[in-house]
């Protein structure tokens, strides 16, 4: 969580307009869905993950322990698209050739359109969508939400990683009964003080005029139409080619 | 003469589960002053502070604002709290925002403010605390000590006529404080009345012109700093210790008998003066 | 566990989304009544928002060595009540996608609709059922936990099965599949899940009477 | 000679980020001693302070424990974190039970001790801290300074050879300060061996026999207090300012050339001691 919210907030694109990132990275979202798999797959992850690690200047290594997150939902589910189940005489497992094809095109799938997603989660920090939620008509108070809980994240994160420290240092995980003891006390510590954090802060913010709305300043950045087309262009070319090959 | 900026008149106030935490309590802050309000831990300081932006609505007693009777109104209170900053002890209670320049523009925009103006304030809250350079930082990623000067600047950004800070130092190491109290120097000398609530004597004594002593829900003493920080008997009835500075200065005035001078607020001037006096071998007056 | 992004076909992702929508947007609209009536609530679903993100993230000890984490779906369930949760529910979601890369974006709609909303309706349904009949608290808190995260997974195996029906046996045959490979994980995690859900309710009983009265409170008739 | 009880040789530690934190670092912790581990805020004495229970390993480097090398492996750790205890800044952050003596016992069960031994080791905890009479409250309502040593309470009933305290007198007044010292000195009496980080350099030098000069990831200089809180040019480098005590003492001896007054180390023996100094007419060596 720190490695990729670090990123998205010191890439070398951190500056450029949310729209810049987001119309390129989920329009060749939608094409890597909408393609078939093994042509456009292969471009497209080639694709975000040059833009993400020759463009906004990510580590090749962060670039691919984002794509490591769903590998394991992967391994443990793909293999069995592969095998199919028969309940004549009694039920058997067999190898089916289509099968293989299936799970081949859904790993290709799923592994261009992570790496996608992780194009924008690791240049573009979470305060910078708050505008684009209100444009596609998400109401202001729940997109105060959505910040204010972006914020406070943070904050319990902190305290829960450290709590869980402090039982470590007591032996609290040394075996696996004591283990769900201890995260549940820990847990239950953690809510206690997180409703305890929300009425300091309500104090704190009435200080400052707080009467339901949490309005700031808008982060300003200014649409470039140029970058925007020729990134455009250079998904539709992949698109393109995805298509043609 | 003219009202203070803020009275305390006689103010008790018991919480809702039955604790009484202001008993009796008289204070008095006067327009352009730096007070101190010296409590140990536990003396109901952060209650106090409440009262002071109209948090918090005492049981009986009043408070009066330049003169005037408060009332706790939204109208009223608005007005309040534009005129009272209030900065809490702990940073945390008081960010909300993704980044500091987001952070520091929610109270000007609570005014009205237009997205100028209010671009304008933050801008302005942000140099008096010396912290541009982080208008476009995250607030998760700042230091503790850049927390504390952000949660300040939500505060001035609002441009308050008095700004009460509670353990503004506390947490901070030697440079941290002095680095703040810097800033609220400048910010004082540009006119700002200021309170703060503290355990710190030392802090007390080299930085505040007035000094309230506060236990067990009342103002003991309030005055002159060295004068009220020298009085033995309330000091020690509050749990609190004579600052060392102090201690020293009037050690060497019994010891000297010299009536005339004034004991020093900074442990340079301290350490100066006595190198002084030491070294001064024709001068009879001190060590025999 | 979440469903990557893009494992499924985008006529499943689509339809998923168009099924979780109106709950969430039911849950949105009645959190937004209940933020204006109360602007203390609004920090207070933040915070309670913020807390099951973290818990979330937080490794459980897991016997099957496999690095897994709680969903806190029965907790939350719980606490929040459901119609809460399938907006909280989503948020976190949303969160882990973007800050962990755990789900996705067009698989977001699969997994609110396992996660945050049948998952917390089944806890509920499970927790008031077993205290209507007079059933212990812990084993009420216990069964709606472990119960709410079982038939999570197993909504979650049968929107694979659905997106990939096995080649002879169908769709009921591939929800087997998906059901038995998530199986030797799932269940102990469910189990432990119930166990921690019991202790963080018990300690909570003992300490924040005051806070879980006003919480109650904020989220109105929620319950 | 016996080998220190915990040692740390050449200890890199990366944080995953990518943030180095220890660059190199040489400590030694020797049986018996009071060792403050002194430096700024934000210079990782925590993160330090967590490579001496195991809680983080050095990406290089070496950690000795009575002499022997440590491994990371379940059953060493366990046995580590027997005998060295953390103690963590917020109390906050070590609390979980319901009731101080329910979170006193969490540590001693998971010894696998019976309920009765655990009994037993929360009741001798409790007393060394002098907290008995708290062993039923809440741990919610306790004060601050309760907290703290409900936290360290916490740790003791664990019996570990070396307790190490992060900040021990954060957020303390005075007070409070004075108190929780007297329960540590009583303690150290009684054999164990304490290390404790903090930014504070005039409670190192009221308290510590040994001090450890940390800054950017390096110890700079460890050894006997008084000689390396008098060493201007590391604890300028360190950003710290050798105490006002020191400085006073100091400044007599270069005055007086005293070379064999030793300074005192409390402000009580200090100031008694300036006072018989200035009352004593009869000798010319102070103060010509």
């Amino acid at each position: 969580m720190q490695a990729i919210d670090h990123h998205a907030w010191t890439n070398h694109w951190r500056d450029r307009h949310p729209l810049e990132k987001l119309l390129p990275a989920l329009s060749l979202l939608v094409l890597t869905l909408a393609l078939p798999p093994l042509k456009i797959g292969p471009l497209a992850l080639a694709g975000a993950t040059l833009a993400t690690v020759c463009g906004a200047g990510i580590p090749l290594k962060t670039a691919l322990s984002v794509l490591a997150a769903p590998a394991a939902f992967l391994l443990a589910g793909v293999p069995f698209l592969a095998i199919s189940l028969r309940f004549n005489d009694g039920f058997s497992l067999h190898f089916s050739p289509e099968g293989l094809q299936l799970a081949l095109e859904t790993s290709v799938r799923a592994l261009a359109a992570v790496s996608c997603l992780s194009f924008l989660t690791l240049t573009t920090p979470l305060a910078d969508w708050t505008p684009l939620l209100r444009r596609v008509g998400i109401p202001a108070g729940i997109v105060e939400l959505i910040l204010l809980v972006y914020r406070l994240i943070f904050v319990f994160a902190e305290r829960a990683l450290t709590g869980r420290q402090a039982q470590t240092a007591r032996l609290g995980y040394s075996r696996l009964d004591r283990s769900v003891r201890s995260l549940g006390l820990l847990t239950g510590s953690l809510f206690q003080r997180s409703l305890e954090q929300a009425r300091r802060l309500e104090i704190g913010l009435a200080a400052r005029g707080y009467s339901g709305d949490l309005r700031v300043l808008q982060p300003e950045h200014v649409l470039s139409w140029p970058w925007l087309l020729w990134a455009m262009t250079l998904v539709g070319l992949v698109g393109l080619a995805g298509y043609w090959i | 003469m003219t009202a203070p900026l803020l009275a305390l008149c006689g103010v008790d106030y018991t919480y809702p589960g039955g604790v009484m935490a202001l008993h009796g309590l008289d204070l008095t802050v006067a327009k352009g002053r730096k007070l101190a309000i010296l409590g140990a831990n536990g003396s109901g300081k952060t209650t106090l502070l409440l009262h002071l932006n109209g948090t918090l609505q005492p049981t009986r007693g009043e408070i009066l604002l330049s003169g005037q009777p408060v009332r706790y109104d939204r109208r009223f209170l608005t007005d309040w709290r534009r005129r009272v900053g209030l900065v809490m002890q702990e940073p945390e209670d008081q960010l909300f925002a993704a980044t500091v320049g987001q952070d520091v523009s929610f109270g000007p925009l609570n005014l009205g403010l237009t997205i100028g103006e209010a671009r304008e304030r933050v801008a302005e809250a942000l140099t008096a605390l010396q912290i541009n350079e982080l208008a476009d930082r995250a607030t998760h990623t700042l230091s503790f000590g850049q927390k504390k000067r952000a949660a300040i600047a939500g505060i001035l950004a609002m441009r308050p006529e008095l700004l009460a800070l509670d353990e503004p130092t506390a947490g901070l190491d030697a440079h941290g404080v002095a680095h703040l109290l810097d800033a609220l120097q400048q910010l004082h000398a540009a006119g700002a009345t200021l309170v703060f609530a503290t355990h710190d004597v030392e802090l007390a004594y080299a930085w505040a012109d007035q000094v309230a002593i506060f236990h067990e829900g009342v103002v003991l003493r309030q005055g002159e700093t060295a004068a009220v920080l020298a009085d033995i008997e309330v000091m020690s009835r509050a749990r609190l210790r004579p600052p060392l500075l102090l201690e020293l200065a009037q050690l060497l005035r019994e010891e000297c008998g010299d009536e005339v001078w004034r004991p020093p607020r900074s442990r340079e001037v301290l350490l100066a003066q006595l190198r002084e006096r030491l070294q001064d071998d024709g001068n009879e007056r001190c060590c025999g | 566990m979440h469903i990557a992004e893009g494992f499924l076909p985008p006529l499943h992702a689509a339809a998923w989304t168009a099924i979780s929508l109106p709950f969430v947007i039911f849950s949105a609209r009645r959190v937004t009544r209940l933020m204006q009536d109360q602007p203390q609530t609004k920090l207070l679903l933040a915070a309670s928002g913020a807390f099951a993100f973290v818990l979330s993230a937080l490794k459980l000890p897991s016997v099957t060595g496999s690095c897994s984490h709680p969903t806190g779906t029965g907790l939350g369930a719980i606490l929040f009540g459901p119609s809460v949760m399938a907006l909280l529910g989503t948020i976190v979601l949303l969160f882990q996608a973007l800050l962990l890369a755990h789900g996705g974006l067009t698989t977001l709609g699969a997994n609110v609709f396992s996660m945050a909303i049948v998952g917390p309706w089944v806890a509920y349904a499970v927790f008031h059922g077993t205290l209507a009949i007079n059933a212990p608290l812990a084993i009420s808190v216990f069964l709606a936990a472990m119960l709410g995260d079982l038939a999570t997974y197993a909504v979650t195996a049968g929107e694979l099965a659905l997106a990939f029906p096995d080649p002879v046996s169908g769709v009921g045959g591939a929800f087997i599949k998906f059901a038995a490979v998530y199986l030797p994980t799932q269940l102990p995690l469910a189990v432990i899940e119930g166990l921690l859900t019991v202790v963080t309710v018990n300690l909570l009983k003992q300490y924040s009477r005051n806070e879980l009265d006003n919480l109650a409170f904020a989220l109105g008739g929620a319950k």
